[in-house]
């Protein structure tokens, strides 16, 4: 019967983002009629209990295995050993920094961190205060978790250029721990802008910027006052674009992310294709798109 | 005025009160007067009633001699049951019930499986993080529902009081921290919560359904995490299945930092409470002193531990003060 | 005879590994004070744990006023009138003497469905009372049972057995700890058990203070009755020898 | 017979070795024979050294009455301190010992403040359970740094043995277990251990230098949770900030899995390394039975539950088995 | 008259708000065995918990043979030549009978700083050898001591002692929970301690057994000493008088 294809990463079951690249690979596996486990790691972003994952599966022989690269070496070996035995592997979401070079996976899937760091900066950037001194806020919801981390350095890289660009202007950039937890967030990011009401943007790694829109809202400041940019479209994080306090978001169009690679691999499997690598959109998302959006992030699908 | 210090700091709850002060006056000092500001208290006042409900429950519970671990997820089990249902067309009430029910439940089970088959809370309660959690994504299907924009929220985050500081949930937990420190010094109830904490066989021997109190404070520590939990969402807006993930060890070092003891029979409700302000006030004043992100879990941690040695050096300096009582 | 207040009939006990009752049956009548001797180990405080509710027998009926009962926790034993003294863990450490006296039988302002708001005043009152009743010198009665002397806590654990007088009184080696007068205290207060038709269970290794205030004796070895006679009809010498 | 039945199923580790077998089957069932495949097996027997060599510490630790929260924090810490200083160009055998330092340092400061204070271990380690997590990633910078490719991985995490099934890791844990329950059992050090464990006034009553005790286990668990640590980035060569998260309670659970109780004074050594397996065993298992992902940890804490709930029953029924000894 | 083996000198104790030693001075000799006797509360247990090492003064001195000594831990009183017997804490309970009675003190096959394997075929030889001595019925060495009877407890805390007997042998109440014939055994092996030129000091509410074996009664009352004078000097009376 069906092809057996095998999803493993680095995110727990309770991430909104991961559960939408669930449905994308769910509903592609049901057109195509194989046999699709997706296995979650039960703390966040932890990389051992994914390899782990990754082996366990493997043992079973599948035909695919589709995964997430969240560190250059880490995955490197359980993948070589995967591609030594026939199995088709594809990276998800995330590549090794290499690319190519630096792992044996066939293609890849996907937008990675860092550059996905990199364009949210640049894009908020155009909002940016034509005068005047820009500070920065980047909130590291994760020290020492590669997704966080890596985000936040893109967009800390584009503030380098970005100063680079413009050398008589004062820019500055703070990174603090911002936590995991809408609550916590809301919390540390708000009392960092009372002690620092002169902060031009805050760039959160995940989407949990959402809730200091609810609290500049309750401070009665005006949306733009404070520019808010992240990562990962939740209902949420829409409405606060709709309500303008959200400028910026990237998507990396989580539903397409689970869709393709299974599409990649039936076409490998049943024509014999190669699978290439695809990349899941620019992802930067506005408020202007935030009608349309929520119709489909409301099913899933975005 | 000796004896008076001395019984003051002997209680340790009171000793974690002066630590309390001191760190308060410390964040405003460092932070140029920003850390009692409006705006800032404001934010503290927002998320603390919805640590502090989860802390008075699980601060009965170790008083009574157990432990939950399972209260971050029932934090998010619950609102999600709720926004389940609301997004179903229930009516609010009715799907609060079914929310305070599902925690109900939640407690129960901890509760009787931990006593009847004598086996530790920490294991019970560690399998139900887990089983809570993966039973609030499984309803979410994975992702929040959203809410309906017809909610009572003027019932639980509408902003109150003078200057606006404080929101109804504030309201909420100071009624309900007062009602519970009630119950705990002034009822019966509380007595056999103390006793069976205190040392079971004795509770026991003395005729205390022992066995009914725990599951009673099982019960009573789930559904004040749920209440707390559906605050949260609430407030924030969206129920996401990821809240509360990693409070239950918050709400157990709040509880221990006020004077609650691990094993059992000692603490007092007050005492949790101002641990739960200590940590909301440490998290919250770290930010307003720059912390940067790397060292922010550091000085976390290492106020954290501070402030248990502090209120126990206090306590042992208060009882070795020479007052004949 | 009349009916006797407790009655068992063949009892058993195991414990993981030990047959610690081996089929005992004794007849317990109103107004007699009973005195328990045995060995180390004998199955006393077996015995009478199990009549109190706080371990239950492996075989054996147990019948009060000659109706069987099942005795499966200390509440039971209590609504049944079974007080108990015993030779552990009688007392909370971590809370006040007063509190201990009454724990579980608080005095309520009011209640509903049994729970209600204690009478703290009331509970200060009669506790100094209590107290007073054993000659204890105590500080105060918001002392923590976990700071007293070893007497002191044996003192409590009997101000509130005989505060609360019901009609079974056991007392597992009660004396233990206790100076000269306390004892003296408590074993007047066995002997006056009879005239309130009280019946009372008394454990000690004492031969002396059995003597002095039981109405009959009741020897046990490894796990049986190896003696039952009214104290008038032996002495001390035979009980020694039984043992 | 009978009495040889109800002294093995007395002893908890063995009635957990009962349950592992049974899930085993259970599993090797379900999943098609896949289980017990080689595949499988060197998958299993890679991760397990690491978990079980962190639990044969904790479990020592929770014998002697004490907690460690802080050992996930320090098995990231010590292979991070290594790498650190190889990239520096130290050579490897000073860089471990740097490490295995920094861990004896961490385990000797949990100890240190948990009994100069009085304080209970879960706050000091806890406290530490971010401090170490912050410092791995200050020294990290964020990023994990490259290993050199000349480091002794034959020492560590080659494949050895029939089949190629082992890797010299477990050895390493086989050889640790073996001497850790040794000398537990057999030497007068672990006779102080457990009592001072089982009764702490008892133990200091009797001339046991119950706090030097208690020190040399919390450094010894955390000494083991770092080398554990090193062993893993070892194998997957990368010593990454963020591994060993939620571990320790992972550990705690093991142990008491294995029959050890949170109260100190009672435990095995093998019988965390079963529960160490078990908890693999299940984890491993239940990817195999495509188990659907939302329901995953609800069967990964059910199963926890249900291990501690069985090992209990079964000692139980043992107990009551009437053999006179 | 010889050097004291032991003297303290003006021994202060305050727990929390209770003075409960309010300036002892005794002394001790070897070869004499002292009864110390008192209500309770009076401050006996805290006296020699002091001596032993389980607590430490508040403020006074002791010396031994002359010399002052600092007494910090039970190590240090054992370290001196101290062996005691506490009236509670003195078994853990969730060990065996044979490990309970060597905690500390096992006897090693080889060891490097203190630290070695146990000869744990001496332990349960000597184990057997210590029970049989206290003339205790128990099943095995291996029995945990939780699972054993009051008296069964307290006969392995005092094996323990007798195993190990030392210059000064120290009884809190030795004889609570224990049936006749072990109290004659305590009673009869604290006689004895004199011609083995070992100091006792016994502690009882028994009166009679402590002028059974005893050189010299010291009474204490309210934290402080009340009576001190040689057993053929005294009588029964006059020291229940003073109490
Ligand atoms: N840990 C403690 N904290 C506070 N007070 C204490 C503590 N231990 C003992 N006390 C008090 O010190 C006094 C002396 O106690 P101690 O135990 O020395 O009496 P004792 O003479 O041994 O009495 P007993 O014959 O009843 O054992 C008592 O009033 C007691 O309440
Ligand atoms: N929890 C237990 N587990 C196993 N054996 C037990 C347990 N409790 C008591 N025993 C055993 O049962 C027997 C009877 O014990 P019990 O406590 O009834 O004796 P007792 O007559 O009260 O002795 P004592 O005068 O010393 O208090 C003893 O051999 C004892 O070792
Ligand atoms: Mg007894
Ligand atoms: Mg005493």
């Amino acid at each position: 019967d069906g092809l057996n294809i095998v999803f493993t990463h680095h995110s727990s079951a309770s991430n909104t983002f991961w559960q939408a690249v669930k449905k994308g690979f769910d509903d592609a596996c049901e057109k195509i009629d194989a046999n699709c486990q997706m296995i979650f790691t039960q703390t966040e972003g932890s990389i051992e209990q994914q390899v782990a994952n990754m082996q366990a599966a493997l043992a079973a022989n599948p035909d695919a295995l589709l995964t997430s690269i969240v560190d250059d070496r880490a995955l490197d070996g359980v993948i070589q050993k995967a591609v030594d035995d026939g199995v088709t592997v594809i990276g998800v979401n995330v590549d090794d920094s290499e690319g190519a070079a630096g792992n044996a996976r066939a293609a890849f899937v996907g937008q990675g961190f860092r550059p996905a760091g990199y364009s949210l900066g640049k894009a908020m950037s155009e909002h940016f205060p034509a005068e005047g001194p820009i500070k920065v806020l980047v909130g590291i919801s994760a020290p020492g978790q590669n997704w966080s981390e890596a985000r936040g350095g893109g967009v800390m890289d584009f503030l380098e250029d970005y100063k680079k660009a413009n050398p008589n202007r004062e820019i500055s950039w703070e990174r603090i721990d911002s936590g995991t937890d809408l609550a916590v967030t809301a919390d540390r990011v708000g009392a960092y802008l009372n002690a620092n009401p002169d902060t031009t943007a805050y760039f959160d790694t995940g989407f949990w910027h959402a809730a200091v829109a609810r609290v500049l809202k309750d401070r009665g400041v005006k949306p733009g006052e404070v520019l808010l940019g992240g990562f990962d479209l939740v209902p949420e994080v829409v409405q606060q674009m709709q309500a303008g306090y959200v400028q910026v978001q990237v998507d990396q169009q989580p539903y397409m992310q689970g869709f393709m690679p299974v599409m990649a691999v039936y076409l490998a499997d049943k024509v014999g294709l190669t699978p290439a690598d695809i990349d899941t959109g620019q992802g930067i998302v506005r408020p202007e798109q935030a009608d349309s959006i929520m119709e489909l992030s409301a099913k899933g699908l975005r | 005025m000796k004896r008076l210090l001395k019984i003051s700091l002997e209680k340790p709850e009171l000793a974690a009160l002066v630590l309390l002060v001191v760190l308060i006056i410390l964040f405003q000092i460092r932070s140029d007067g920003v850390f009692l500001s409006a705006n800032n208290l404001r934010g503290i006042f927002g998320i603390l009633p919805e640590i502090g409900l989860m802390v008075i429950g699980v601060t009965i519970l170790m008083i009574c001699g157990e432990f939950d671990l399972s209260v971050g997820s029932v934090f998010a089990l619950m609102p999600m049951v709720m926004a389940v249902l609301l997004v179903d067309g229930t009516p609010f009430i009715l799907a609060f019930l079914a929310g305070m029910l599902a925690c109900a439940a939640i407690g129960f089970v901890n509760g009787y499986l931990t006593i009847r088959f004598n086996i530790p809370s920490f294991i019970t309660t560690l399998g139900m993080l887990f089983i809570a959690r993966s039973l609030t994504i499984v309803i979410s299907g994975g992702f929040p529902p959203l809410l309906p924009n017809d909610l009572p929220n003027w019932l639980f985050t509408v902003f109150v009081g003078p200057g606006d500081l404080f929101r109804m949930s504030f309201l909420w937990f100071v009624g309900i921290a007062i009602l519970a420190s009630l119950t705990m010094s002034r009822t019966n109830f509380g007595n056999w919560v103390r006793a069976t904490g205190g040392f079971l066989p004795a509770a026991k021997s003395m005729g205390i359904p022992t066995a009914r109190v725990k599951i009673a404070c099982f019960m009573l520590c789930s559904m004040l995490a749920g209440f707390a939990g559906m605050i949260q969402v609430l407030r924030l807006g969206s129920p996401l299945p990821s809240i509360g993930e990693g409070w239950e060890l918050q709400a157990v070092a709040a509880a221990v930092i006020g004077g609650t003891a691990l094993t059992g029979g000692i603490g007092a409700v007050a005492g949790g409470v101002i641990g739960a302000v200590l940590i909301r006030v440490i998290d919250n004043g770290l930010v307003l002193s720059q912390v940067d992100a790397n060292w922010f879990k550091f000085a976390i941690g290492f106020l954290t531990i501070f402030a248990v040695v502090v209120n126990s050096w206090l306590r042992k300096r208060a009882k070795s003060i020479k007052v004949e009582a | 005879m009349a009916t006797p207040v407790i009655s068992v009939r063949d009892l058993h006990k195991w414990y993981s590994g030990v047959h610690a009752l081996k089929g005992v049956s004794l007849d317990f009548a109103a107004n007699e004070a009973v005195g328990l001797v045995g060995d180390n180990g004998a199955g006393k405080s077996t015995l009478i744990n199990i009549l109190s509710g706080a371990q239950t027998a492996t075989d054996g009926e147990i019948s009060m006023d000659g109706k069987p009962v099942q005795i499966r926790t200390p509440r039971d034993a209590m609504n049944l009138g079974i007080e108990t003294i015993y030779q552990y863990n009688s007392m909370v450490p971590t809370m006040s003497i007063a509190r201990n006296l009454f724990i579980g039988r608080e005095p309520l302002k009011f209640s509903l469905f049994g729970l209600g708001v204690m009478d703290r005043k009331k509970m200060a009152d009669e506790s100094v009372r209590a107290i007073a009743d054993v000659d204890l010198h105590l500080r105060s009665p918001d002392a923590l049972v976990g700071e007293l002397s070893g007497g002191q806590r044996q003192g409590v654990a009997i101000a509130r057995a005989m505060h609360f007088k019901s009609r079974v009184m056991i007392l597992d080696e009660p004396t233990n700890h206790l100076a000269v007068k306390e004892t003296g205290k408590v074993i007047s207060f066995v002997s006056g058990l009879k005239t309130l038709n009280i019946t009372g269970i008394f454990i000690s290794h004492n031969i002396h203070h059995v003597f002095d205030c039981c109405d009959r004796i009741v020897a046990m070895a490894r796990g049986e009755v190896v003696l039952d006679k009214r104290t008038e009809e032996t002495t001390m010498d035979e009980v020694l020898d039984v043992l």
